[in-house]
């Protein structure tokens, strides 16, 4: 019989699921959260078993993840978001000491030992300044999607200082300087700089090491990830599906206990 | 203004550099007001304050939580950097929680590279002053001349020399002259029209603090006497101006009352050297008289001995306050305190019941967290105040 | 009729409003809406409303600009503050204001006035967006209700569901979470328009509460919010006409005072 | 590592494991009770701080209370003694009075709900509407500058609001290497005038005169009080752990606050006997004791339930630094105010003092991660957190996680994310397995 387990991460913005089978990654999902936690976590399960042709009952063990872990009916185990962001890097960068994990409502820094057990980490939230929910907002306020953020960023030849980060008010502050006729691009410059340096004050809480990772969905946004290299001096490693790592890191564990 | 004084502002850091070149000898950096300047002048030392500046944090970020000034933080990080690095010496009194706990932070982040005796370091060093949080009483003057008797000491073995009763008698001369000027300064400040404005009159104080007093005196003398002819007007609603700290960064304040119609006319500040007012005594022992003179200081972290019979709290902040307000013709007082300044967030609501209740004189609150940012989101209240009270 | 013109434009966040005065009576006034990209400049608005009125752009005596964006407008001759806007526009309806409370988009203001009408105290809410009109207009967008409806709506609640998080982004994740578990739109309504209420009234007490109080801005359009704020202060609280030009209003009347006294 | 979601316990209130803590809140009610008492015939009632010598109130029949206590009290108490939720902590409703007149919100969030408390009581001249009838309205304040700025001033400024006489006590700073020193002879003096100075107030306040066999005698108590509570120090580092910090904090009243009483050594010597025994029958505060906890800085007094929250994973908190003491010296009947003003003078205040402090109570405690409280409105305790973590990690190899939020303030405390810190860290210190 296969040995076959999975992870579900329930993030504030995206839920995903990783299933593995001998230690090989066969099936993934990844789609909104909604309202409803215990359905979202059903649908993103449904989706990753299709793949793959099979049900809840094929799978020996599920660890849940995320800020919505513990709501996932069908868990058999929860474990935080901090420990699967940990391991799942580790799995795919055994070299990496410090994690970055940059999600839709918060920041961590995490930084993990040479068997990827993470030893020290910072969080923000409380705030919505400068995460993903952030950078959702600006991205409807320049009428652009999240995926175009980062690379429209890189072609700006400077950038302006926005002034607020409160994510309501940046997000009017965004939309009188695009009227005011100053590009999307150095505006995104600007936004992408200023959440550069958020993190960064996040990063220096933990110690930066620098065989260094970024994980999460804003992973994604060259924009950011550039400006957090040139502030470190550092390259960052990221995972070709930075969002599932946490999923990745839940089915991990998933594996060793199942 | 006088050119000396803005270059110095300009750039401070390389005004001590040169000055240290050419005369050849110390410089020590020091943190607040309490610090006792005459003793550092009579070791043939210059002292200079430090100072923050508008550049986020780097270093000092590491190792402070969020939940402190950004003011004091701001210092240390620019020492942790390195800018501060041609000071031979720190001298830190505990003047409120967060200054006294640099003393360790400093030690720590600072890098020392100084010359060593017997494997100890000597310069630079960070030499601390336990300033008694009472100004009165029956011990007090007991008490801090021996912590300043340890701290001339101190000093004596890290720069090797004596410091005589004659050298601390010359520095008394050179400081008094100082205070004498300065009071004049007040004085012109009360007048009406203004001879001269509020950011004018920081720029002295600035200045003051960073370059050598025989040569601010010289400097000022010149200025006040033209001053007194009375050929200049600064005109506006008259503000005091109540404030955690104004360096480079906060001074911003200055131009933004003034841009709305304001003219500060008399302060009440940290980082400033409004706390002096009196000279120090000149017959008797001076280390005794250096004492008296800093116990003086009646700023917002410092308490007093009090008698239930005659007055049973500490009221001197009041009156400060309110001579401050009364003798400037002030129409409106700004508090601007930084967040996490414990001392003066906690006086604030008392001292502004009194401004209204006793002189009907309206009052602005600002909170801001030492940056310049901060300083434009609180432009309007400004606005809007000054209008408010010019009409 | 005769008289002195007098101009006041307000540069707001969310929207840029004008007032046109003769000899001390409304003539006209309009709304813009900020993030109306068809919305015409103030100074076309203006035009416009002087010419329907028959009157040419040279009789206007002083125009006065105030809001955020007050220093963009270069036809005004003088700008004022929000604050003295507000309460002279609020005191012109209503003498017996002594304090007033304006609920803008993104800032929220409280003045003590005199019985003369002057400000003599002020306060204003901090740079976060919770308890502000921006974030009524954010939770509007979530439930889709209009921004005009939702006070309305609110109450006709039939309870009041508990808005907990103090950031708008979080608050809107919450209400959202409250529409899929099935909750009453209205009463997720009244849940937000008590949270924003309730920082609101910091300020109100903040400045001393003394009757009669005026509310002003657009937030005052809200009825949910009036009610609220009234229960909390057991009193109640007065809206001009056309609340949402107070401030223009005030800067026109100001005009006048500064073309006597420039 | 697993956190079933049916294990998340509820943790609004602490389970107390041992039985002397349970009679803590009668001691404080009688004291309460006194108070109001007292004050109906006249005695004189004082509001004072932790760190001072209440030895002195006690030997000159003043009736003490402290305003830190009572913002404490107001954070697990609703108004009117309910338990509806939907009714506010009596310490937030403070706070707010606090802030609404200006009162910065990052202030200690004692100093809020007290100063709060008296600006309610003056407006509504009831001075009864708070928890436990409130504190009887004080004919003195007195404080000390030890520890933080904040009392000096916030004492000051309720002085002024409430028109009393106000004393300092000023404590020289001491800024040295190691835990413990002799301190310099001016220094001595100098706070031994600050004793005699603050008698001769607490003399002409109240008519009383001071007399120093009474002092003695109060000090012996409180030197007698001190050594059982060294036994229960050393008690308290024994494998399992028989007593947790919910209790320690539980049980600091009558030491804090009632220094130089019977009373206050009785309960310690029961407390003692209580002790002994369970560690000699190897009871522990849990069956499966798995790692050891250290509490650093202030307890959240509106969820003690906190100290629960790792014994589903088999943890413990065993030692809280704040509030314990240190051995004393030797009596010293002939000159008893330079005794306290001797003893008082021992400890370091600058933060390498605090640090090496910290890793000494790790060895001694045998703890194997630490929470360190950021409670970000008390600036004394939160500056050094960082160094603390840095110095655990690099000397002892111990992690540490931080918590953010207010003593007595439970707006500022975000459950999801404390608890996010907490799992993490118990799924972290799981991983290591147990300290060797
Ligand atoms: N393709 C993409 N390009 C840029 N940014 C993205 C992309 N996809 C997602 N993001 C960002 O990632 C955030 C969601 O991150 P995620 O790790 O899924 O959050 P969570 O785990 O909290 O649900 C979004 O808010 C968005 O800002
Ligand atoms: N018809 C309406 N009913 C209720 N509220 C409204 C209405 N129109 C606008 N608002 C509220 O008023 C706010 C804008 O007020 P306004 O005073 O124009 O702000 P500003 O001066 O900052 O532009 C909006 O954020 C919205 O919450
Ligand atoms: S501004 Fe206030 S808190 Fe900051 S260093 Fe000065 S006194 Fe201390
Ligand atoms: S500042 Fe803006 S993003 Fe931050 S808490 Fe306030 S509303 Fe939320
Ligand atoms: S700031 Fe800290 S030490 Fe000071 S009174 Fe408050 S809780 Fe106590």
């Amino acid at each position: 019989m296969d040995h076959i387990i999975a992870g579900i991460d329930i993030g504030s913005a995206t839920s995903k699921v990783v299933i593995l089978r001998e230690g090989g990654i066969v099936a993934s999902s990844l789609i909104r959260t909604g309202a409803d936690s215990a359905d979202t976590a059903h649908r993103a399960m449904a989706m990753a078993l299709k793949e793959i042709g099979l049900g809840l009952a094929d799978l020996h063990y599920i660890v849940a993840t995320g800020y919505g872990r513990i709501i996932v009916p069908f868990a058999h185990e929860i474990i935080t978001e901090i420990a699967c962001h940990a391991k799942g890097t580790h799995f795919v960068f055994p070299h990496v000491r410090t994690i970055l994990d940059m999600g839709g409502q918060d920041c961590k820094a995490i930084r993990i030992d040479e068997r990827g057990l993470h030893t020290s980490f910072a969080m923000n939230d409380k705030c919505a300044a400068g995460t993903g929910r952030f950078l959702e907002a600006m991205a409807r306020a320049l009428d652009l999607s999240i995926q175009e953020l980062g690379p429209l960023s890189l072609q700006a030849s400077e950038s302006v200082a926005v002034s607020s980060m409160c994510a309501v008010f940046a997000k009017s502050e965004v939309t009188a300087m695009a009227r005011r006729g100053i590009p999307q691009s150095t505006i995104l410059a600007g936004l992408h700089e200023a959440i550069a340096e958020r993190v960064h004050g996040l990063l220096k809480r933990v110690g930066i090491e620098p065989e260094f990772a970024i994980s999460g969905g804003i992973a994604k946004n060259v924009g950011v990830v550039r400006k957090l290299e040139e502030r470190l001096g550092l390259k960052a490693h990221i995972a070709p599906e930075p969002q599932i790592m946490g999923a990745l890191g839940a089915a991990l564990f998933a594996a060793e206990r199942g | 203004m006088i050119e000396e004084f803005e270059k110095t502002i300009q750039d401070r850091h390389q005004a001590a550099m040169q000055w240290k070149e050419a005369n050849q000898k110390k410089v020590f950096g020091y943190l607040c007001c309490l610090t006792p300047e005459t003793i550092l002048h009579a070791a043939d030392v210059l002292p200079v304050r430090i100072f923050g500046s508008p550049e986020k944090l780097q270093v000092a970020d590491e190792h402070l939580v969020p939940y402190g000034c950004r003011y004091a933080a701001s210092c240390l990080d620019l020492a942790a950097r390195g800018v501060y690095d041609y000071l031979d010496g720190v001298v830190i009194p505990n003047s409120c929680d967060l200054i006294s706990k640099l003393e360790y932070w400093w030690k720590e982040l600072v890098p020392r590279k100084g010359p060593t005796l017997a494997g100890v370091e000597l310069c630079p060093y960070v030499l601390y002053i336990a300033y008694p949080e009472k100004r009165t009483g029956r011990k007090v003057l007991d008490y801090y001349k021996h912590e300043l008797r340890e701290f001339k000491q101190a000093l004596e073995r890290g720069l090797r020399r004596e410091i005589t009763d004659e050298d601390l008698s010359r520095a008394i001369a050179v400081y008094n002259e100082h205070y004498q000027l300065m009071g004049q300064l007040k004085e012109l400040r009360k007048r009406s029209p203004l001879p001269i404005s509020g950011s004018e009159a920081w720029q002295i104080e600035y200045a003051s603090q960073l370059m050598p007093k025989e040569q601010h005196n010289r400097l000022l003398k010149g200025q006040l006497d033209q001053l007194s002819q009375g050929t200049k007007a600064a005109s506006g609603v008259r503000i005091f101006l109540s404030a955690s700290a104004t360096d480079v960064v906060n001074a911003r304040l200055y131009q933004i009352i003034e841009k709305a119609g304001g003219q500060v006319v008399s302060e009440d500040i940290s980082c400033h050297t409004s706390y002096y007012g009196n000279t120090i005594q000149t017959n008797g022992d001076p280390l005794t008289a250096i004492a008296q003179h800093s116990l003086e200081i009646d700023c917002p972290r410092s308490t007093e001995t009090c008698s239930p019979a005659t007055y049973p709290y500490p009221t001197s902040r009041w009156d400060r306050t309110r001579s401050r307000l009364e003798g400037y013709n002030a129409q409106g007082a700004i508090f601007y305190i930084i967040n996490y300044c414990e001392c003066r967030a906690i006086e604030y609501p008392y001292l502004r019941d009194k401004i209204r209740e006793e002189l009907d004189i309206p009052v602005l609150l600002l909170q801001g967290d030492y940056s310049l940012e901060g300083l434009e989101q609180v432009r309007g209240r400004i606005e809007a105040f000054v209008e408010m009270i010019g009409g | 009729m005769e008289g002195k013109i007098c101009v006041g434009v307000d540069v707001g966040t969310h929207s840029t409003k004008v007032a046109i005065l003769r000899g001390g009576e409304i003539l006209a006034t309009r709304v813009m809406r900020a993030q109306d990209p068809e919305a015409e400049t103030p100074e076309a608005a203006l035009r416009a409303m002087l010419a329907e009125a028959g009157l040419s752009w040279k009789e206007v005596s002083f125009t006065v600009a105030t809001g955020v964006g007050r220093d963009t407008i270069p036809f005004a001759q003088r700008t004022r503050s929000e604050q003295l806007c507000h309460a002279r526009g609020a005191y012109y309806h209503f003498p017996q204001a002594r304090t007033v409370l304006d609920i803008g988009s993104e800032g929220v203001r409280a003045m003590r006035l005199n019985e003369k009408g002057e400000v003599r105290d002020f306060v204003c809410n901090s740079k976060c967006a919770a308890g502000t009109g921006a974030f009524l207009e954010v939770i509007s967008e979530v439930l889709e209700v209009s921004i005009g409806e939702m006070g309305e709506l609110a109450l006709r609640a039939p309870g009041r569901e508990m808005v907990s998080s103090y950031c708008t982004v979080f608050a809107e994740s919450e209400v959202i979470s409250l529409i899929h578990r099935g909750r009453s739109k209205w009463s997720i309504l009244a849940g937000v328009i008590q949270a924003v209420a309730e920082r609101s009234f910091e300020l109100l007490k903040k400045i001393g509460l003394r009757p009669q109080v005026v509310l002003t801005g657009g937030g005052s359009q809200n009825p949910g919010l009036k009610k609220a704020l009234e229960e909390m202060a057991g009193e109640e609280m007065w809206v001009p006409p056309e609340p949402q030009i107070i401030g223009a209003l005030g800067a026109a009347l100001w005009g006048e005072v500064l073309t006597i006294s420039p | 590592m697993s956190i079933q979601q049916e294990q998340r316990i509820k943790t609004s209130k602490s389970k107390k494991s041992i039985q002397t803590a349970t009679e803590t809140w009668a001691f404080i009610k009688e004291d309460y009770a006194n108070g109001h008492k007292g004050k109906a015939e006249g005695r004189p009632i004082a509001w004072s701080c932790a760190a001072m010598d209440k030895e002195l109130y006690h030997c000159m029949g003043v009736l003490p209370f402290f305003p830190e206590q009572f913002a404490a009290l107001s954070a697990v108490q609703r108004r009117g003694g309910t338990r509806d939720e939907s009714v506010e902590k009596e310490a937030v409703r403070f706070a707010r009075a606090a802030e609404q007149e200006d009162y910065a919100s990052y202030l200690c969030g004692y100093q809020r709900v007290a100063t709060g408390f008296v600006i309610e009581s003056l407006r509504t001249g009831d001075w009864h509407d708070a928890p436990l009838g409130g504190m009887p309205k004080p004919d003195m304040i007195v404080t000390t500058s030890c520890v933080c700025d904040v009392r000096v001033k916030w004492f000051e400024d309720m002085a002024q609001r409430l028109n009393v006489p106000y004393f300092c006590m000023d404590r020289p700073e001491r800024i040295f290497k190691g835990i413990l020193s002799t301190p310099k002879e001016h220094e001595v003096d100098y706070y031994a005038s600050q004793i005699e100075d603050c008698l001769t107030f607490i003399e002409e306040v109240t008519g009383t005169r001071y007399d120093p066999a009474r002092l003695n005698e109060c000090l012996d108590w409180a030197y007698k009080t001190n050594n059982v509570r060294q036994e229960i120090l050393q008690l308290r580092k024994a494998v399992p752990s028989p007593m947790g910090c919910a209790d320690g904090f539980g049980t600091m009243y009558p030491g804090m606050y009632q220094s130089g009483t019977k009373r206050c050594y009785d309960f310690y010597a029961k407390m003692r006997d209580e002790l002994r025994e369970r560690v000699e029958k190897g009871i522990g505060q849990i069956e499966n004791e798995r790692f050891r906890l250290l509490w650093y800085g202030l307890p959240t007094w509106y969820n003690m339930g906190i100290f629960n929250y790792f014994e589903k994973f088999g943890g413990v908190f065993v030692y809280e630094p704040a509030y314990n003491p240190d051995p004393w010296p030797p009596r010293r009947p002939e000159e008893p105010i330079r005794e306290i003003a001797h003893r008082f003078l021992l400890r370091g205040t600058g933060m390498g003092n605090v640090v090496d402090s910290i890793l000494h109570d790790c060895q001694e405690y045998k703890i194997s991660g630490a929470v360190l409280s950021y409670l970000i409105t008390c600036r004394p305790i939160v500056f050094p957190a960082v160094e603390i973590s840095a110095a655990l990690e690099k000397e002892l190899g111990i992690p540490s996680v931080n918590l953010e939020g207010d003593l007595v303030d439970e707006r500022l405390f975000s459950e999801g994310q404390v608890y996010t810190r907490l799992d993490a860290f118990a799924e972290q210190l799981l991983q290591r397995g147990p300290r060797a």
